[in-house]
Formats: structure tokens, C-alpha cells, sequence
């Protein structure tokens, strides 16, 4: 399914939770803590914010990867947020791999927004794992 | 001994690091290696004084230092150590560092007689051929 | 001694005389020796349109939400998976129990019309009954019995609770489950599970490419009870109205997320795919991650309990990398 | 169509260096709805801001879309900003193209590539943007104080006599906190309880200030303006009403522990207060060793209290308070010595830690005062002081630096040359770090008038030698290896945030960092707020901190507390959710995962041919929702929506990113 | 006219592939669909009817119309024109191939539908005469011959052994002249043999309820109240529609995406509760009685109204796969004359 053209840059869709992951990203900033270009922050409240319609959505319109970050457990903004996200994208990612998408591709993490060297290196990773399984057609428009 | 811009970017650190896997850079100074080193009597060089030359670059007085033979290697340094620095390691690098610099190439497989293959242990082996052959 | 279906027309009957309902949903024969759907009985001399035979398979608990409005009670006649389709509307308070007369039928299970056409190929069948474990199948030329086992619908074969599970009157004794139902539930997926990668996705393109996205599976399903399911909206528009196969990839996987830690396994979605989808394999994925994942739970059983992903425990495991 | 403009903003080189402002300005010119363009070296600035202004105007922009720093910077400057030109101010969308994108990216030519396309985001999702109002909220004017500390006392007289009630919440018997343990401070030297305690008393007495002591925070919830918090009074065991502090209960309690105040050189009993000037001065039972809890047999102070205060029969309290701000005041920890075997901490009497030694030499302390070897109750001759014990030390203890270590190892080396007359102290020490106002002379004279002498060194290894103890290290200034025999070793002991100091944070929402100190909002400048609104920080549960800033810290805290109580009413948050009752099934699964309690149920009436019927759906209590948008997902049929963070807003986010 | 052994009818299609895209009903996954023809595809020509109908080559499911792109100017791009390939359609059944002449008064009608034109005439439609039709089978309430196609360009009878294969256009006689290589002449027996096919078929063909008079009798039946009691049992899914092969209701949908998009032509299904909902929120057709009146009035009064003939061949899908067995079937039962 997957190819791998030379110089392939995946895109790679992260959903932050405003309060942890992206004061994350923000700290990574601040840090000067480099990663590839390939990532691009859409910002929520909350992880729990995240609808799984959004993710299928990223990979209908052509992401290669999608990463929800969230607080981590116990520290969410709004007390519980996360705990709801954690078992929703459990479900969620377990029927993508069912359904044959490489785990890669659907990533769930926790970064608070005093990891910002834990931000830069979770965008190093999936950027390279994902550089290295090639582009995505799984679950793409046709159109 | 005298401290120059050339000696500081020397490659000695950055081989130093590379072949003992320790940030020489994260010392410092604190001295709490010296104050525990049980052989520390013994040495020219004291360790935390290894690690600052390391820092400046101090080639000469760094290979030329009784200190890297007189190490037993017990890690008490390395277990109080605040900055994680492994600095056994570090001496053993410098070891490696002066045994490859003088060129020589002791051992040969072919010249080890068959008796001393047959009862040495095979760490002996490995370790004598990191040291002495090339 | 009375038939079952005479019993259920005497309950149906004798409620409507009495006024205890104004309506009651049970099951009517069509032309068709296959065809028993349900049928909407007002009037105490229509119920003995009411049947019981090896083809009531249909659920009539979803009609309710069209009907409750209209009348003061209605009366239901509920097989297991239909009495758990009420507990379903119950917990997403889209009915009022007290709103149901429920009426329980144990049932032993449903029988396959395609697997009774192709036990008899080129024979015209004029009425298949059925007589404890065996089936009577009349045809064009003399009167054939099978066993009953052998010609269950697939989703039958793993039924866990044939007996209603919630119910004000019971037409008759309550039956004992199949035999090796708790093994046979999980087997399918785990068939799929055991495919690799690869395999797997061009599996589910192949399934969904023939998918016309005509929403029976949906429809029909107690647990999508939406007033306006979210893939009918225009605005946003979550997914395409055309059939495209990601459009459709979308809409399954959603859909199949939806009725998670809510799918009480009727099965009915994949009866009615008129694709032959195998659906249940997806619903069943989601269900057997839940109960490995957060613990053992089987929706409709209980109508007070939280659905396992609007509730959560602060020391469950998650499925990703939460280092 | 929408009328956007797009500013970009340089930030001076940060941004305009990496990323090509004239190439991202040409491709935004082409986005969908964008009208028009502009750049600016300083988009925050005034110059910046009235650009931005004068735009709308001119070109009746009705959508903004800002590419800057992080929305988490100037998100709020930027939309009054939009609002002072008319627009509502949920009209602007900011993308991130300096944190997130020129600061972390090198490359020029893709850094572009991302900017143009972070633009493109928020050019969609400004598109469907849509204006929101607040509404205005009630305040509690009440605050709360949790931590009953020099922090927490200064925080709540400040409030008190800004005229707001305060409730002062400490988990021990009695405020005084780490202070009152102390004996003197640097770098004036002032006794420490001579200061401490007039403002102990300040409390007790004032009209303003609830002391509630042998408490603890149990929940807390709500928000800003409007928290509802559960406290729970441990059972005191002893009536406060009727109970004069005499004090006889205590004398003939017969059984006897370790005095935490006195860290364990001195007994206290069962029944105690932790320390003569305790406020209230009125006892506790500590029941896990008491007699007559843990044997069922005793009951002495009952017997012998004039007042009849003793209540065995006392049960813990789940008190509901509503207040309209917390002030965080709950302090440090010392650190645990547990991985560091070397120093014989705990193996030999006269290895103490610098908290044990401020009771040595205190007044009021075991030895009244004396500096007394606690092997033999003789005076030491010499002294070892050994710094940063569990600090700046990455492998076994904190690799941050504790502050305050430098600064009272010297107040104890000036403190023994007073005390003991002779005596010689040795400060081993990796560096010493005075950064403070009359902070180095105060060092400087311990080792100039004082006669303390310095060693740069870490000791490796302390071990008894008959009556003595032996100190090894380096002086690594001089190379020359250091043997001492001294009578007595001090372990300036790390500052670790409160073992519970995360369970706080969690019920609090806030955060912490990684060593569990509580966040502030802004390092720089929101150094007392913490993100979430109404919730304040004073002192060491922050970092470790001395007196100086820590009582800075409390009043600044003070007057941001006494700043929001002032108001006379809050804004709400706009960007709460929001219930479309034609989609909405009624089947109240956004209720279930709702946080703040803030969906209801309601029925509607509603017109089916010739009948009425009634029908369920969910309520959203904009006051209460705090704008977490769990419920958007547990909403199948997305019947609910979350205003600001539309399901709309982030599929075009989606789209425009993936394009 | 020719024909050819069964058992070397692969050979017949290899060489069909060859000239033009080929289209037959083939088995997947047990689920029987017309598809391109490949080597090794298993080709189900006893299956009585495919799953989705043939319209689907002439009125596809899902098509672009139109492509757009903005940056400075607008540029449009007309798809319709270029629609459709060369392609051969085998093993349409008598029923399914009724369907197209009246989807062609639909779609060729005034104005014409240019990309159903084109596919229309690139196709050449290969019938298969039924031999055993099936209990749900009614074509005979609308006159269709289940072993004639008299708008196929070929009729196919299967006779027991062969395929017997009877040019019934010029299109047909350029097709069968082209696979000269693989048939053989049929002989006078072969023609008797397809007689007797045919009329066996017919007879095997269940008695079918009467629909004339139906259209009249529905003309006064809008507001009747046994459209309350039809519609009950309906669950509103697009089964029936989709699977019609007279079914043509259609969408248009724009697919934008930045600057470009598409507009897209998809099947509608008069069971969606957004079926002829108007921008503003309102429907003519608020609920399912309406939507569910709606199909059959069409089907049974409007169409042939406007057309001279009833929207319904009888194949029998909707019979077969209606998840609540409400059908066609029964409304000419409830409202014509008796079986």
C-alpha cells in the first residue's frame, strides 16, 4: 500500500490540547528545540475535544499521520478530559490497526506543558517512523 | 601547563566522549570523585583534576598522568557522582586513546600460541585486542 | 394445547380488550414462506395476524420511536436481542418503560432462509415451520425436516441471552442458551486479527467497496437512535453524500465507534446489509477491546449503567504509548 | 464572502529570519475570503496594533487573522486590539508562526512552506468564525488560602486588610509553618519567631481571617469567581470553643513521640501543639499515638482538662466553602537522605540535617539553644558543613539548585562562632551563590569576621572514627586532598516540593512542573498566576524560594487576589458549549462526561401536526461550562457544539492544513 | 446467429476484453456484482440478478460533472462530455435491460443528458434470457418476457450445454462478428432449442398480479389512508431505491477543497429524510409517509403519466432484499388485481 518515493515529507496532522501539549509545543519554541517541518498543530481546549470524525477526516484529506496530545492523566484543565480521551482513541486506535492502518499513523500522547524537549522528540519520532512506512493511501479521497 | 584556544577545541575531548559514551563537559568541580577515590593517594593527576584537563583540552598532561594506570576502576567516583559521569569510563578512554596513538599493533591472532587460546577467557581476549591490536 | 403463535395473539388480543395498550408490535406473515415482518396491531380482531414461526426475526423495539408518541402504551413483543434493544432506548432515554407493555418471547433461535433455499435447489418451498429442534420445510415435492441447528441465522449462533432480558409478561417457558455461544462470539474477529497488516486493510476495502451506503445497517440498529444522525447532516458536512470509499470507510468506522460500549449484538445490521457487509466482526472488535480494555461490560442488560466510554477510571490502561 | 485580513508580524528577527514574510504574504493574498495583507516589525506594539486597526477600517475587514507568536502569548492583547476597532473580538484567529514554527525550524525555505500553510489554517477557521459575547458572573468575594505558612499568613492579612474575607486553611494544628522552625534569617539575622510571630497573632486576630487549622483541601470545584470547595477538618479531638489553652492536658498526657517541630531531638505527647507560640494555641489529639485510640484505656487529659474540651467522640468535618480566589501557600519539603549512604545521616547522632541544626541552635528548641552534640550533649569543637546535599545532583537527588542552602550554611557557620565560642566551621561547598540584596556581604562575613572556612569541594564520605567523625574530600582550588576529624556534620538538605503537592495540583487543575512545584502562568510575567484563572501562588510550593521573595510573592499574590475580589463582576467565557436543539436526541450523554455539572436536562414544546409533544434535550449553563468540548464528542449526532472550537471551525482547520 | 460451449466461454470474453471493457456479473465474497472482466474472475451467470443493477454503467453512482480551480481567474472543466469508455455488458438480465428504455426516456429526453448519451451508445448490452426465474420474480406484471430483450443488442440463451447468441442490432452483429474466432454457427436445432428455453421460462415464471389499471386507480389514492398504514414498517434506508434498476433520483453536491473542488452528481434515494429538503430546512416531504407515497406514486402514476409506461420491470430486487419486506410486490397486490 505504501510507497516510498525518494525525499517523500509526510504530513503530519497533531491535535493539542491547549493547556498541556500546546504550552508544550509553545516551550519547545521558547527552548529553541528543533523538529521537522512536517507537523502541523490544530489547537483545542481539551483532548477530549478531539472528535475520532477529525482524525478519519485528516486521513481522507491526505495526513499522513495524526497525533493527539493531551495532559497527562490526572492533569487535565478540566479534571477529566483526558481520562474520556484515553479510552476513546484505546477503542479507536485499536480498530484502525483492525482495519489495517499502520499504528504509526494514529498516535495518542500525553505532553505536559513543561516537556518541551518530550515534544520535539515525540515530532522527531513520528516523523521519522512515518517517513519510513512512505505516504498514506489508507482511508484517502479519491478525489 | 597553559590553557590556549587551540587546546580546548582540540579532538581529544570529542574522542574522549565518543569512545568512553560520557559527557566530560557535565562535571563540574564539584571534587566529590577525589574526595572518595581509595587510590587517589597514589595518583599525580586527581580525577576530578582528569576531567577539568579533559574540559581544557590538556592533552599532554592527561596521557602523560600516572592517574590513568593507577585507576582500579572501583566506580565509587561514578556512584556519588551528581552530574552522572561515569568517570572510569572516561580514565579507560584516555587509556585507549594513548595505546591506539602509539601505533603499535601487539597481537595478531596468528601469533597467539594455541595453548594460551585454548585456556584464556574469551573476555581476556576481546579486551586484549580492543587495547592492543588494530 | 395452543400453538405460539395462538399464545401471542391471545396476550396481543386479550391487551387490547382491556385496554392495557392501544397498540401492539409482534410479527405477521407476507406471501413469502421467508417473510415475517412486523406488524402493527390496533384492534383486538387484527391480532390474529400475529405469528411465531422460524422467520420472526425482525425487531420491532425501534418502531417505538415513531409510535410512542402517538399512544398512551404499546405493547411489544420482545425476543432476547429485542428485549435488549429496549434497554438500549431505555439508557439513551429515548423511551419510558413505563410508556412499553413488554410482552417476552424466549426464542431458540431464528432460522436462515438462503441456507433453507440452498438446501433445495431448483424446488419451490411453500412454508417452512418449525417443531422443537427440527425444521418441517414444505415443498413442491413432499414435506422435508432438517435440524434447526444447522439452519440458524449466522447471528443467532452466538446469541447469549435468547430469554428477554427485561419483560412484564413471558408468552412461555424460558429456553437455555446454545450450547458454546460464549466461544463462537469472538471467533470471527479474531480470524481477522490473525491477518496481517496488509491483509487486513485490503479485507475491509474489498468488505465496504461493495457498501452502497444505503444506511440499513443504521437504520435498522436500536442503538443509532439519533433524532438526525450525524452523516445526514448538510452543514458541516461530515461526509460525502456520494459513495465514495472513503466517504464510506468514514462513515463505517464512525458508525461502528458510535455503538461502542452500546452495541447489545442483535446482529441485525448485518442481516440486513444488503451487501452482506460482515459488520458484526467490526461491532464485535469494538467489543471485545472494551471488555479487555476497561473491563467486561454487555450493553442492554442494565438500563442504569454508564456506557463504558461516558464513564472511566483514572487507572485504566490505555491502547497507545502513554510513557 | 468574508472580508480577512492577514497581518504578519516579524517579531524583530525572530520570526522574519526564518520565515519569508514577503512569500507568505503573496500566498496568503490568494487565500480564500483574505482582502488584504499587511506585515509589521512588531505587530504587538502600538505602532503594530494601530496598523491593524487603521486596516479594518479602511478596508472593512470583518475577520483578522494574525500571524505571530503563540495565541498563548498575546491572544488577549490582539483581540482588544480587534474589538477597539469595532469588530467582536472572537473575530480574530492567531497563527502560531514563532514558537511553533520559526523558532524551532532552521530551514528557511520549508519554515515558508509551514507559515503559508499555518496562515491558510487560520484563515479558515477565521472564516468561520463567528462573533461571541460574555456574560457577566457574580464574584464570591471570599478567598481562600490554602497553606498556613509565612506565605499563607502574609497572602491573608494582605486580603484581610483589603477588606475580603479569608479563610487561612493549614493542615497542622497551628500556623507558623516552616518559619517558626526557624532561629534566625538571613541575612539580618532577626529571630525569626520575633518577626513570625506578631503576624501569627495578626491573624488569630483579625476580624477579616478564618483560621481553620487540622485542615485539609479535600475537593475543589467551579471556577474562577465561584469555587465551591470541600475542606475537611480533621477531628481535632478537642472542643476549640471550650478549650482556654492551659496547657495541663499535655503535661500529663503519658505518651510521648517524636516532635515533628523539633525534628525528632525533642518529645512531644499524644495530645500537643507543635510549639509554645502555636496560634491557635489550643491541642490536637494525635490519635494514631494516642492511648486511648489506639488501647482503649486512659482518657488522662479528659480527666484533667478544667475546661471538659477533650471530645473523643469528634468525627472529621466535610465543610462546603464557596470562594472567589485560592492563594496555593502549602511550602516545601526537606529532602529524604535515603540515597545518600555516604554522608551517615541517621547511622551517626552528630550527622544532622540543616533543619535539625536550626533547632539546636533556637532558644526555644531541645537544647535551649545550645549547640550540643546530640552523642554526648557536649559542645562541638569543629563543625563540617556539607552543601548541596540532594541538590544540583542529577543522579541521585534534585538536579536543580535549592536556593536557599548557601545563604543559611553561612547564617549557621556565623551562628556557631557565636554560639560556640572557638569552634571552627568548614563549608564544603561546589559553589556558593549569593544573588540578593546584602546576600554576599552576609558570606563574606562568615568566612571574613566569622572565621568559617570555605573548601571547594563535595565530601565523599563521612565515617565515624571512635567519638569523632571523619570528613573526606578535595579542596579542588588547591588540589590538595582533605582529611577532617570534626565533632559534627550539617547536610544543608535539599528543597523538594510537598509529597502531596501533585494531589493538590490535580484537584486544583493546575500543573506542575517535573519536580512537582505548581506552575505559574508565565514565568516572567504572570509570575503569581497559575493557568488556571483564580488560582494564585505564593512561596516555596512554586520553587524554592527564601523569606524575602516568598513574602513578596504572598502579597503580590494578595493584591491579585484583592484586584479580581474588587470587581464587580467576571466576564464569563465565551467560548462555552453550545446545544443545537433540532439535532440535540435528549439522550444526555454529553451530561455524563461534563466536568463542571453544567448540562441539564429541559424539555421542549414542540409542534407535530395538530399535537404538542414534549420533548428532552440538553442545556448547556454558560456559567458553569468551562469550555472543555468532552461533550461535543460524546455527542453522536454533534448536537452540541463548542463555540470558538466549532466542529466546523476544525474540519476547515483539517482541510486547510491537509489541502 | 452463434454460439458457444459453456465450458469455453472463457475464451469467448478473453478475446471480448481484448476489443473493449468487459462487464459481467462476478462473484465476491459470495456477493454477486456486474465488474470488469479479468483473468480468473468468477463469473456467476446463474445468478439471477447482480446485486446493484446495470444502470449504474449508463447513470453511475457517483460522477464529477464539473471541476473547478481558482487562483487569480476561475477555470472550469466540463466532465460530462468526456464521460464513458467502450464497453461490452454481458449477462444482463431481460428485466434489467427493460430498465434502460425507460431510464433513456428520463435521461435522453429533452434536455439531454450528454454523459448518459455517450455512455448509452459506448455500451454494447449483452442479454441473458432467465431460464429459472425466481419466486419473487413479477416482470410478467409489466409484459417483459423473462427469456426475450428486445433492447439488447445480443440476446443470450443458455440451452443446457451452450450459449446460443442472436445479433439483435447492428451494434450486436459488429460485436459478434469481431469473436468470429471463438463461435460457432448455430443450426435450426440451436433456434429450436431457445424457443423451448424460452417458453419453459415463461411458464416457470409465478403468476403474476395484473398492474393494469393501477396507474387510474392511483390517481385518486394521494391522500388515501393506506399510505399511513404502508409506511409504518419502513426504516428508511436506501435499499430499495439503489438496488432499482428504474430508480434515477439524483443529487448534486460541491466537493471544494481550498481553491479547487468538484461538483459531483450522486444517486439520491427518495427514502433519506433530506430527500427534496430545500435550503431553508423545508420539505414537502416531511416524513416517511410522504417519502415512502412518493416512490410507489412515481413508480406507479407519475412516471408512467408522463411516460406511457410503469417505472417497475419486476426484477424483483426490493422483493429479495428489503430489510422490513416492504416492496413494490405488495402495493400491486394491496391495489390491483388479485394474483
Amino acid at each position: 500500500m505504501s510507497v516510498k518515493p525518494e525525499g517523500f515529507e509526510p504530513l503530519i496532522v497533531a491535535f493539542c490540547c491547549n493547556w498541556c501539549s500546546y504550552a508544550g509545543a509553545d516551550l519547545a519554541g521558547t527552548s529553541r528545540m528543533a523538529y521537522p517541518t512536517n507537523v502541523r498543530i490544530i489547537r483545542v481546549p481539551c483532548s477530549s475535544r478531539v472528535n475520532p470524525s477529525f482524525i478519519i477526516r485528516a486521513f481522507q484529506r491526505g495526513a499522513d499521520a495524526v497525533l493527539v496530545a493531551g495532559c497527562h492523566p490526572g492533569d487535565c484543565h478540566y479534571h477529566s478530559g483526558n481520562f474520556f480521551t484515553r479510552r476513546r482513541f484505546t477503542v479507536l486506535k485499536q480498530m484502525l490497526e483492525y482495519m489495517g492502518i499502520e499504528p504509526e499513523r494514529f498516535q495518542v500522547r500525553w505532553i505536559s506543558g513543561s516537556e518541551g524537549a518530550k515534544f520535539a522528540s515525540v515530532m522527531n519520532n513520528i516523523t521519522a517512523e512515518v517517513k519510513s512506512l512512505g505516504p498514506n493511501r489508507k482511508l484517502r479521497d479519491a478525489r | 601547563m597553559k590553557v590556549t584556544t587551540d587546546k580546548i577545541n582540540s579532538n581529544l575531548i570529542k574522542e574522549v566522549e565518543e569512545v568512553s559514551g560520557q559527557k566530560v563537559s557535565a562535571c563540574f568541580q564539584c571534587a566529590k570523585c577525589t574526595g572518595g577515590c581509595p587510590v587517589v593517594w597514589a595518583m599525580d593527576v586527581y580525577p576530578h583534576q582528569i576531567l577539568r584537563y579533559a574540559q581544557l583540552g590538556l592533552a599532554d598532561e592527561l596521557l602523560n598522568s600516572k592517574t590513568l594506570w593507577i585507576c582500579a576502576s572501583c566506580q565509587t567516583c561514578d556512584s556519588r557522582c551528581p552530574r552522572e559521569v561515569d568517570i572510569p569510563k572516561v580514565i579507560e578512554a584516555l587509556r585507549l586513546v594513548l595505546l591506539r596513538a602509539r601505533g603499535g599493533n601487539y597481537l595478531h591472532p596468528n601469533n597467539l600460541p594455541a595453548r594460551v587460546l585454548e585456556n584464556a577467557p574469551q573476555q581476556g581476549l576481546v579486551s586484549a585486542f580492543r587495547k592492543y591490536a588494530r | 394445547m395452543m400453538g405460539q403463535s395462538e399464545k401471542l395473539q391471545k396476550i396481543a388480543a386479550e391487551a387490547l380488550e382491556q385496554g392495557q395498550v392501544t397498540m401492539v408490535l409482534g410479527w405477521c406473515k407476507k406471501d413469502f414462506w421467508w417473510q415475517a415482518p412486523v406488524a402493527f396491531i390496533t384492534d383486538p380482531a387484527s391480532a390474529a395476524r400475529l405469528v411465531w414461526d422460524p422467520f420472526t426475526v425482525y425487531n420491532p423495539v425501534k418502531y417505538l420511536l415513531d409510535n410512542h408518541h402517538c399512544h398512551e402504551k404499546i405493547g411489544v413483543f420482545v425476543k432476547g436481542c429485542d428485549s435488549r434493544a429496549v434497554n438500549r432506548l431505555l439508557q439513551d432515554r429515548r423511551l419510558e418503560r413505563e410508556k412499553v407493555v413488554l410482552f417476552g418471547v424466549p426464542c431458540d433461535g431464528k432460522t436462515d432462509a438462503a441456507k433453507i433455499k440452498a438446501a433445495f435447489p431448483g424446488r419451490k418451498i411453500s412454508a417452512v415451520s418449525r417443531v422443537d429442534e427440527k425444521l418441517l420445510v414444505d415443498t413442491d415435492s413432499g414435506t422435508e425436516t432438517l435440524p434447526a441447528a444447522g439452519y440458524l441465522l449466522d447471528k443467532c449462533q452466538t446469541c447469549r441471552h435468547p430469554n428477554p432480558v427485561v419483560y412484564d409478561v413471558l408468552a412461555w417457558e424460558k429456553v437455555e442458551p446454545r450450547p458454546g455461544v460464549d466461544d463462537a462470539r469472538f471467533v470471527r474477529v479474531a480470524a481477522v486479527e490473525q491477518k496481517e497488516l496488509e491483509e487486513r486493510y485490503a479485507y475491509w476495502l474489498r468488505q465496504f467497496d461493495r457498501c452502497l451506503r444505503c444506511f440499513a445497517c443504521r437504520n435498522v440498529c436500536a442503538a443509532c437512535n439519533c433524532r438526525t444522525c450525524i452523516f445526514d447532516q448538510a452543514e458541516p458536512r461530515w461526509i460525502g453524500k456520494a459513495s465514495d470509499l472513503a466517504d464510506t470507510l468514514n462513515y463505517q468506522i464512525i458508525r461502528a465507534f458510535h455503538v461502542a460500549g452500546r452495541c447489545f449484538e442483535c446482529g441485525e445490521c448485518e442481516r440486513v446489509c444488503p451487501a452482506d457487509i460482515p459488520l458484526q466482526e467490526l461491532n464485535r472488535k469494538l467489543i471485545k477491546d472494551i471488555n479487555e480494555y476497561f473491563g467486561e461490560y454487555e450493553a442492554g442488560l442494565d438500563p442504569n449503567d454508564k456506557p463504558p466510554l461516558g464513564t472511566y477510571r483514572g487507572e485504566d490502561p490505555a491502547g497507545f504509548d502513554e510513557s | 464572502m468574508k472580508r480577512i485580513g492577514v497581518f504578519l508580524c516579524w517579531c524583530g528577527s525572530n520570526i522574519a529570519a526564518t520565515v519569508d514574510i514577503e512569500e507568505t504574504m503573496a500566498a496568503a493574498r490568494k487565500m480564500p475570503g483574505v482582502v488584504y495583507v499587511d506585515h509589521n516589525k512588531y505587530t504587538c506594539s502600538e505602532i503594530g496594533q494601530a496598523m491593524i486597526r487603521e486596516a479594518i477600517a479602511a478596508h472593512r475587514l470583518d475577520r483578522v487573522v494574525i500571524g505571530s507568536c503563540s495565541p498563548r502569548m498575546h491572544e488577549n492583547t490582539f483581540r482588544k486590539t480587534v474589538e477597539a476597532a469595532g469588530l467582536n473580538p472572537f473575530y480574530l484567529e492567531i497563527a502560531n508562526i514563532r514558537e511553533q514554527c520559526s523558532w524551532v525550524h532552521k530551514d528557511k525555505l520549508t519554515a515558508t512552506e509551514k507559515a503559508i500553510s499555518l496562515i491558510r489554517t487560520a484563515v479558515a477557521k477565521a472564516a468561520r468564525s463567528e462573533p461571541l459575547f460574555s456574560t457577566e458572573m457574580s464574584i464570591e468575594r471570599r478567598a481562600l488560602v490554602i497553606g498556613g505558612g509565612i506565605a499563607g499568613i502574609q497572602a491573608a492579612l494582605d486580603i484581610a486588610d483589603a477588606g475580603f474575607e479569608v479563610d487561612l486553611v493549614e493542615k497542622e494544628p497551628s500556623i507558623g509553618g516552616r518559619m517558626a522552625q526557624l532561629d534566625k534569617t538571613f541575612p539580618t539575622l532577626d529571630c525569626s519567631a520575633c518577626i513570625l510571630t506578631p503576624k501569627m497573632v495578626d491573624v488569630a486576630q483579625h476580624g477579616n481571617i478564618n483560621l481553620i487549622t487540622y485542615s485539609e483541601v479535600e475537593k475543589v470545584e467551579g471556577f474562577v469567581g465561584n469555587f465551591t470547595v470541600t475542606i475537611r477538618n480533621r477531628a481535632r479531638s478537642v472542643d476549640m470553643e471550650k478549650c482556654t489553652g492551659c496547657g495541663d492536658c499535655y503535661a500529663k498526657c503519658p505518651s510521648k513521640v517524636d516532635s515533628e517541630f523539633e525534628m525528632g531531638l525533642a518529645k512531644r505527647r499524644a495530645i500537643y501543639t507543635p510549639f509554645p507560640q502555636a496560634v491557635p494555641n489550643k491541642p490536637a489529639i494525635d490519635r494514631a499515638n494516642c492511648r486511648y485510640f489506639t488501647s482503649g484505656k486512659c482518657k488522662v487529659c479528659q480527666k484533667v482538662c478544667p475546661a471538659g474540651a477533650i471530645d473523643y467522640e469528634q468525627q472529621d468535618q466535610l465543610v462546603e466553602k464557596k470562594y472567589g480566589a485560592i492563594v496555593v501557600a502549602t511550602g516545601f519539603d526537606t529532602h529524604k537522605l535515603d540515597n545518600y549512604g555516604e554522608y551517615a545521616y541517621g547511622k551517626h547522632p552528630d550527622v544532622i540535617t540543616s533543619l535539625e541544626f536550626e533547632r539546636l541552635v533556637n532558644a526555644s528548641g531541645p537544647t535551649g539553644g545550645k549547640i550540643l552534640r546530640p552523642s554526648n550533649g557536649q559542645p562541638p569543637k569543629n563543625v563540617a558543613f556539607i552543601q548541596c546535599v540532594g541538590s544540583r545532583d542529577k543522579a541521585k537527588g534534585n538536579p536543580y539548585c535549592a536556593k536557599i542552602c548557601c545563604m543559611y550554611t553561612a547564617k549557621h557557620a556565623i551562628l556557631l562562632s557565636e554560639k560556640v565560642p572557638g569552634a571552627n566551621a568548614f563549608v564544603f561547598y561546589i559553589d556558593v551563590r549569593t544573588p540578593g540584596k546584602d546576600y554576599e556581604e552576609f558570606y563574606n562575613r562568615a568566612y571574613e569576621e566569622c572565621g568559617a572556612t570555605y573548601i571547594r569541594g563535595n565530601v565523599s564520605k563521612v565515617f565515624p572514627d571512635g567519638d569523632k567523625l571523619v570528613v573526606r574530600s578535595v579542596d579542588a582550588l588547591s588540589g590538595a586532598l582533605v582529611e577532617l576529624v570534626v565533632d559534627m556534620v550539617v547536610l544543608a538538605t535539599s528543597v523538594d516540593a510537598r509529597a502531596d503537592a501533585r494531589e493538590l495540583a490535580q484537584k486544583l487543575s493546575i500543573t506542575t512542573n517535573a519536580y512537582n512545584f505548581f506552575n505559574e502562568a508565565h514565568p516572567k510575567l504572570r509570575p503569581v498566576e497559575t493557568q488556571t484563572a483564580g488560582v494564585f501562588l505564593a512561596g516555596a510550593c512554586q520553587g524554592p524560594k527564601d523569606i524575602p521573595d516568598t513574602v513578596a510573592q504572598a502579597s503580590a499574590a494578595a493584591v491579585k487576589v484583592v484586584s479580581l475580589l474588587n470587581k464587580e463582576s467576571l466576564l464569563s467565557n465565551p467560548t462555552v458549549a453550545e446545544v443545537d436543539i433540532k439535532l440535540c436526541s435528549g439522550d444526555m450523554s454529553c451530561l455524563a462526561v461534563c466536568p463542571y455539572g453544567a448540562i441539564a436536562e429541559k424539555f421542549i414544546e414542540e409542534r407535530h401536526g395538530r399535537e404538542i409533544r414534549k420533548r428532552r434535550v440538553a442545556e448547556v449553563n454558560t456559567a458553569l461550562c468551562q469550555g472543555c468540548g468532552a461533550c461535543t464528542v460524546a455527542c453522536r449526532p454533534g448536537a452540541i457544539n463548542l463555540k470558538g472550537f466549532t466542529n466546523e471551525q476544525i474540519l476547515a482547520e483539517v482541510d486547510a492544513i491537509c489541502l | 446467429m452463434k454460439k458457444i460451449a459453456k465450458t469455453k466461454l472463457v475464451e469467448l470474453w478473453r478475446q471480448l476484453a481484448s476489443e473493449t471493457g468487459l462487464y459481467l456479473p462476478i462473484a465476491s465474497d459470495g456477493v454477486v456484482n456486474f465488474a470488469r472482466w479479468q483473468e480468473g474472475a468468477e463469473v456467476d451467470l446463474e445468478a439471477l440478478n447482480t446485486l446493484l443493477p446495470a444502470k449504474k454503467f449508463f447513470f453511475p453512482q457517483t460522477e464529477t460533472v464539473l471541476k473547478y480551480s481558482f487562483s487569480d481567474d476561475l477555470v472550469l472543466e466540463d466532465c460530462a462530455g468526456k464521460a464513458g469508455e467502450a464497453l461490452c455488458l454481458f449477462g444482463a438480465r431481460p428485466c434489467e435491460v427493460a430498465s434502460f428504455s425507460m431510464l433513456d426516456r428520463v435521461f435522453l429526453g429533452e434536455p439531454v443528458d450528454e454523459a448518459y448519451r455517450r455512455r448509452r451508445e459506448l455500451t454494447t448490452v449483452i442479454a441473458l434470457g432467465c431460464n429459472d426465474p425466481d419466486e419473487t420474480c413479477f416482470c410478467g406484471s409489466f409484459d417483459i418476457d423473462p427469456g426475450k430483450a428486445p433492447g439488447a443488442d445480443v440476446l443470450a440463451t443458455d440451452t443446457g450445454d451452450e450459449l446460443v447468441l442472436v445479433a439483435q442490432s447492428a451494434k450486436g452483429e459488429e460485436l459478434l462478428s469481431l469473436l468470429n474466432g471463438v463461435l460457432e454457427e448455430a443450426t435450426s436445432g440451436d433456434e429450436n432449442k431457445v424457443k423451448d428455453a424460452q417458453e419453459k421460462a415463461k411458464a416457470k415464471l409465478p403468476p403474476a398480479p395484473p398492474a393494469g389499471g393501477l396507474m387510474e386507480k392511483l390517481d385518486g389514492m394521494f391522500e388515501d389512508s393506506y399510505w399511513d398504514l404502508l409506511y409504518q414498517r419502513c426504516i428508511a434506508c436506501g435499499t430499495c431505491t439503489y438496488i432499482c434498476p428504474t430508480c434515477h433520483c439524483f443529487d448534486i453536491q460541491e466537493y471544494p477543497t481550498g481553491s479547487r473542488g468538484e461538483r459531483i452528481r450522486c444517486w439520491d434515494s427518495c427514502m433519506y429524510a433530506d430527500f427534496t429538503q430545500m435550503a431553508g430546512g423545508h420539505n414537502p416531504r416531511p416524513t416517511q409517509k410522504e417519502r415512502v407515497r412518493q416512490r410507489f406514486m412515481h413508480k406507479l402514476n407519475y412516471f408512467p403519466r408522463q411516460h406511457g409506461e410503469y417505472a417497475c420491470v419486476g426484477c424483483g430486487r426490493c422483493v429479495r432484499k428489503c430489510p422490513v419486506n416492504l416492496d413494490i410486490l405488495e402495493v400491486i397486490k394491496d391495489l390491483g388485481g388479485a394474483v
